[in-house]
C-alpha cells in the first residue's frame, strides 16, 4: 500500500459523497439519542473538506490531512467538528512532510488520530462514541501483517455496529442514560462511511 | 415545517445580518464571521467578554451584546456549536489587553470548540479564562449538567464586573460565583424543528408534557400529564429548590423563561405562581425577569431560574446594559 | 390545546396578578380590576395615557405601563375588550389634574367601550380625549382599519410627550400624527387558541400563509402558498409602502413584530431583507425594534411596521422610558 | 300582558339558561364571521346577571332592567357588552319608577332600547348586527293589536334568520365582506334566545 496527496485528495472526495448519501440517516441516528444534527454537520463540512481540497494540488499527504483538518475544525462544529479535525491534524502531524504513505505510516497516523480524539474529547473506549470506531481500526491496522482494505472496512463496520450495545457516557447521548442502549452512535457510524470510503477506492483499483 | 426562512443553509449568516441591521448603534457584525460585537470593540483596558453557542436560543446571545453585558457572541449552525476559528475572532475582537472571559454552556460541543478557540487564542498571545454555566438540575450528574437561561444572569453579572475595571481573574470569580447559585428547570409541551432538518426535536402526546427537558429538545426527568399553570410552577420551583437549598430569608434574582411559542401570558401565570411559593418559603424576590431569554425555536414551554443573590451581585445586575435584548 | 393555564376563566385575572407580582418596582395592580398602573399613579399635572383591550396580546398593553410611556393598561378577558367599568378605573388612576389621553384600537369593542367609560370619566369630572389607531393597511376601507403593532408607536411617542408637561390637547396632537404617519401589515403561519374556547381561530393549509391578517384572526388580504423570507419581506413592505407614500429621504422606524410563536430568529430573517428594501427605496432608517410587542397568543407570523418620523417624534421616541416591555 | 320585577327576573334567569345552553353554538358562529368569543361573552355576562340579580328582591321592573344593563356591561366587554347594556338601560329609563309593566309599555321599552343600539353602534338596519332582531320585534310589539308571546318569538326568529343574508357593515364580521353572508349574525342569534326565553316563560304560565 502507498497512498499520494491525489489518493488522499480521492479518499476525501469519497468519504463526501458517502456523507453526503448518508445525511438523512446520520441525522436520524443522532435525532434518536442527539439532536438531529449529525448528518447536517457532517454533510456540510465534508463538502467544504471537497471544496476546498479542489482548489489546488498538493505535493504532499500530510498537507491534504491539515487542510482536512482546519476545514473539518472550521465548517462541521458541534461536538464532531474538532473531534474529527484533531483526529486529522494528529494523523497530519504523525506523517509531517511525506510525499506518500504507506500501510506502517497509515497504522501510526490512525493511532495518533484515535489518540487525539481521546485527548480532546476526555473519552475512554466504550463510552459509546467515534472512538470506538477509531481505536480498534487503529489496532487492526497496527495488528494486520499486511494492508487488507476490506478487512479494515469490516472491523470498523464491527466497531460501529458494537457501539449499539453501549450506553452513552460522553456527549449528549449521555443524557440518555440507559435509553441510549440500542442505537448505534452517530459519531462511530460517520467515522465507519470513511474507512469504508478508503476501502471503496482502494477497491476499485483493484 | 411552516418557517418564515429563506434557504434553510444560510439561515444563520442571515440572521446575523437581520441582526446587525437592527442596532447599529449598538453592534455590528465581524466581516465574513457570524461573530456579532459591539460596534466600540474592542474596549481598551476592559476584560472582554465573550459568549456563543448553536443557534436558535435567540436572543441569546447576539442580543446580549452590548455595553454592560456581552462584547462579542459567536454563533453557531442551530443548535451546532460555533467553530473555533469563529470564537477565535469574537475573541480577538473583545481583547482591549485586559484578557477575555469565555462564557460557555455546558455541552460537549461548545466546550470542545471554546476550549480549541482558547487554545488558538494564547497561542496569539491572547490571555483568556472561562466559566462553565451548568445550572439545570435535570440532570443528575453534576459535571454534566447543560447550561440553560441561567447564562444570562453570568452575561449580566460578568459584564456588570469587566465594567468596574476588574481584572480578567476577578470577573471569571464573579462568574463563577454566579454559576454557584444559580439554579434552573425547564419543562416542555411541544418540540421544535430545526430549519435545515425539517423534523421535530423530538414528540410528545397530544395531552403529554415533559419536565426537565433541554433547550435542544435533550430528554428530561420525566414525562407526564400536561398539568396546570399551577402544578407545573410548583414543579419546577420544587426541583430547583431541592437542589438549590437556598436559606430562608434569601435574596434571589428569578427569571421566568419563554421557550418559544409560549405566550407572555402563560409565562405570567407561572410567576404568579411562582412568587407566591417563594414567599411562602420566606425567600426574598430581588427583581423578576419574565419573557424569552433563552429560547428553542419554536418550542412551547418554559423555564424557571432562581440565583442567590448576596449586596455585589444585587450592585452588578442593576448595573446598567445597553444590549437590545437586555436593556436597564 | 396545550397550554399552561389554570381555569381559563380566570386567566386574565391571574395573569395580571402575575404581571404585578413581576414588576413591583415599576406597576401595580389596582385591587379588584384588571388595571395595572404604574407604581406612583397618578402623576400630579401630567397628562395621564391610558390604553387597553383585550388580552392575548402581551406584552400589549400592560407591559407598556411605566415612566415614559403609559400610566394604565386596562386588560379585557382574551380578545375581548374591557367592560366600562373597567376603564373608568384606569381613567380615574391616570388622571393627575391634567386630563388624560386614551389610546384605543380600533376595533368596535374597543371603541364602544372606551367611549362609554369616557362618557362616565367626563360624568365625574375628569377629562378625557382620545385618539384611534388603525395602522392596518390590509383593510381597504380606512375608517374599519384595524389598530395593530403601529399602537406601540403612539403609546412612547404620547408617553414621552407627556412627560415634557405637555396639555392634553397637544398630547393628543402628538398622538394622532402619529397615527397618521404609521402603517402596518402583519401576515399569519398559524393560527392560535383562545384559552376558553379552545379552538383554533382560523384554519390555513399545511403550506398556506396569509397576508394581512389581524391580531385576533380577522381574515387578511389574501391566502397563499407559503413564499421565502425575503419574498414575504416585500409583499409586506410593498403593500405598506404604496399605501404610506413615504417620500425618498424620509427617516423612519422600522418594527418587525413577532406574533406569538415566530422564532426570534425569522424576525431578523425579515429585517434584513425590509433594511435593503429601505436602502433601495432611498428611505433612511433611524431606529430599530425586532420582537414581540404585539402579540396574538401562540399565531405563528409577524408584522412590519413603518413609522415615518419628524425632529419631534425623533426625540419623543428617543426619550426614556422604564415600561418593562419597552426600556430604553 | 303583565310583568313584575319577580317576571323579569325570571326572563333574565331563563334567558342565562339558554344562552348557557346555546354558548358553543354562539362562539361558532362568531368563528366564523369574527373572533369566536360571542358565546363566551354573552354566558359571562348573563351568568353574572343571572347571580347579580339572586342578590335581592326587586321592587320595580325599572330596577331589574338597570341591574341587568350594569351588569352586561360590566361582566360581557367586547362590542356586545356595551351594545346589550345600552339597550337595557333605554328600557329601563323608559320604565322608569314602574313596579308592572303592560305590553305597551314593553313595547316603548324594546323600541327605545333599539334606538339605544342604533346610537350606540352607530348602525343602520340591515348592517348585519344584533339591531336586526331588535328593531323589527319593536315594530311587531308596536303593531301587534294583542300581545302574543309565540308570535313574538316567531319575529325574533325570523327577523335573526334575515341576518344571514346579509352582509355585514359593523363590527369585525365586516372584515369579511362579501363572506359575511351566509352566516347568521351571533349578536342577532343571541337577541332571538332573549327573546324566545321572555315567550318561553311566558307560555309556561299558560
Ligand atoms: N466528549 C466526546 N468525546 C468523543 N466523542 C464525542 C464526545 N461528545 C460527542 N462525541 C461524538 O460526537 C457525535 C455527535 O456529533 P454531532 O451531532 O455532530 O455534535 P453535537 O453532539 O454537538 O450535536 C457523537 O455521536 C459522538 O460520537
Ligand atoms: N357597531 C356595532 N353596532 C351594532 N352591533 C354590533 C356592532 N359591532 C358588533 N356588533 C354586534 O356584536 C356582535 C359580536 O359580539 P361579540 O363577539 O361579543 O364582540 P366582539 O365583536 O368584540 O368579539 C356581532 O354579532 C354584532 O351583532
Ligand atoms: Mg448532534
Ligand atoms: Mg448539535
Ligand atoms: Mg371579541
Ligand atoms: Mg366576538
Amino acid at each position: 500500500m502507498e497512498l499520494n496527496a491525489a489518493a488522499i485528495k480521492q479518499w476525501m472526495h469519497h468519504t463526501n459523497e458517502t456523507i453526503q448519501e448518508n445525511k438523512e440517516y446520520l441525522t436520524d441516528l443522532d435525532q434518536k439519542i442527539g439532536d438531529g444534527d449529525h448528518g447536517i454537520n457532517m454533510a456540510r463540512g465534508f463538502q467544504a473538506v471537497a471544496d476546498k481540497l479542489n482548489e489546488q494540488d498538493y505535493d504532499t499527504v500530510s498537507d491534504v490531512l491539515k487542510d482536512t483538518a482546519m476545514t473539518l475544525m472550521s465548517k462541521v462544529g458541534g461536538a464532531s467538528g474538532p473531534l474529527f479535525g484533531t483526529a486529522f491534524l494528529r494523523f497530519s502531524t504523525a506523517v509531517k512532510g511525506q510525499e506518500t504513505i504507506n500501510a506502517t505510516d497509515f497504522a501510526k497516523g490512525i493511532r495518533e488520530a484515535a489518540q487525539g480524539i481521546m485527548d480532546r474529547g476526555k473519552v475512554q473506549p466504550e463510552e459509546k462514541t467515534l472512538v470506538d470506531v477509531w481505536l480498534p481500526t487503529a489496532q487492526y491496522l497496527e495488528d494486520a501483517s499486511e494492508f487488507d482494505a476490506e478487512a479494515m472496512k469490516q472491523t470498523a463496520k464491527e466497531a460501529m455496529e458494537k457501539t449499539k450495545d453501549m450506553v452513552a457516557a460522553k456527549g449528549r447521548a449521555a443524557y440518555f442514560k440507559e435509553k441510549s442502549a440500542g442505537h448505534i452512535d452517530p459519531g462511530a457510524a460517520s467515522s465507519y462511511y470513511l474507512f469504508a470510503a478508503l476501502a471503496e477506492i482502494l477497491g476499485e483499483e483493484g | 415545517m411552516k418557517k418564515i426562512i429563506n434557504n434553510p443553509d444560510n439561515t444563520v449568516q442571515e440572521m446575523v445580518q437581520g441582526i446587525a441591521a437592527a442596532y447599529p448603534e449598538h453592534v455590528k457584525q465581524l466581516p465574513d464571521t457570524t461573530v456579532i460585537t459591539r460596534s466600540d470593540a474592542p474596549v481598551q483596558n476592559k476584560v472582554g467578554i465573550v459568549s456563543g453557542g448553536g443557534s436558535g436560543h435567540e436572543p441569546a446571545h447576539a442580543g446580549y451584546v452590548g455595553k454592560g453585558m456581552l462584547d462579542a457572541a459567536v454563533a453557531g449552525e442551530v443548535f451546532t456549536s460555533p467553530a473555533p476559528d469563529q470564537i477565535l475572532e469574537a475573541i480577538k475582537v473583545a481583547d482591549g489587553g485586559a484578557g477575555v472571559l469565555l462564557v460557555i454552556k455546558n455541552y460537549s460541543g461548545d466546550v470542545l470548540n471554546f476550549e480549541m478557540a482558547a487554545e488558538l487564542a494564547e497561542a496569539e498571545g491572547i490571555q483568556t479564562a472561562q466559566v462553565i454555566v451548568n445550572d439545570d438540575v435535570s440532570v443528575e450528574n453534576v459535571p454534566a449538567r447543560r447550561g440553560i437561561a441561567g447564562t444570562i444572569f453570568v452575561h449580566k453579572i460578568a459584564g456588570a464586573m469587566a465594567d468596574t475595571g476588574a481584572t480578567l481573574e476577578e470577573v471569571q470569580t464573579a462568574a463563577k460565583e454566579v454559576v454557584e447559585n444559580v439554579r434552573s428547570l425547564g419543562m416542555a409541551l411541544t418540540p421544535c424543528i430545526v430549519p435545515a432538518s425539517g423534523k421535530p426535536s423530538f414528540e410528545l402526546g397530544e395531552n403529554e408534557m415533559e419536565i426537565g427537558i433541554g433547550i435542544h429538545g435533550e430528554p428530561g426527568i420525566e414525562r407526564k400529564e400536561l398539568a396546570s399553570a399551577d402544578e407545573i410552577a410548583q414543579e419546577l420551583m420544587e426541583k430547583v429548590l431541592a437542589d438549590a437549598d437556598f436559606p430562608s430569608g434569601s435574596s434571589l434574582a428569578v427569571m421566568i423563561n419563554g421557550l418559544g411559542s409560549t405566550p407572555e401570558m402563560e409565562l405570567h401565570l407561572v410567576n404568579r405562581r411562582v412568587q407566591q411559593l417563594l414567599r411562602e418559603k420566606e425567600l426574598q424576590v430581588y427583581k423578576t425577569f419574565v419573557g424569552e431569554y433563552m429560547t428553542s425555536l419554536e418550542m412551547a414551554g418554559c423555564s424557571v431560574t432562581l440565583l442567590k443573590l448576596n449586596d455585589e451581585r444585587k450592585k452588578l445586575l442593576d448595573a446598567p446594559s445597553e444590549a437590545p435584548a437586555f436593556r436597564q
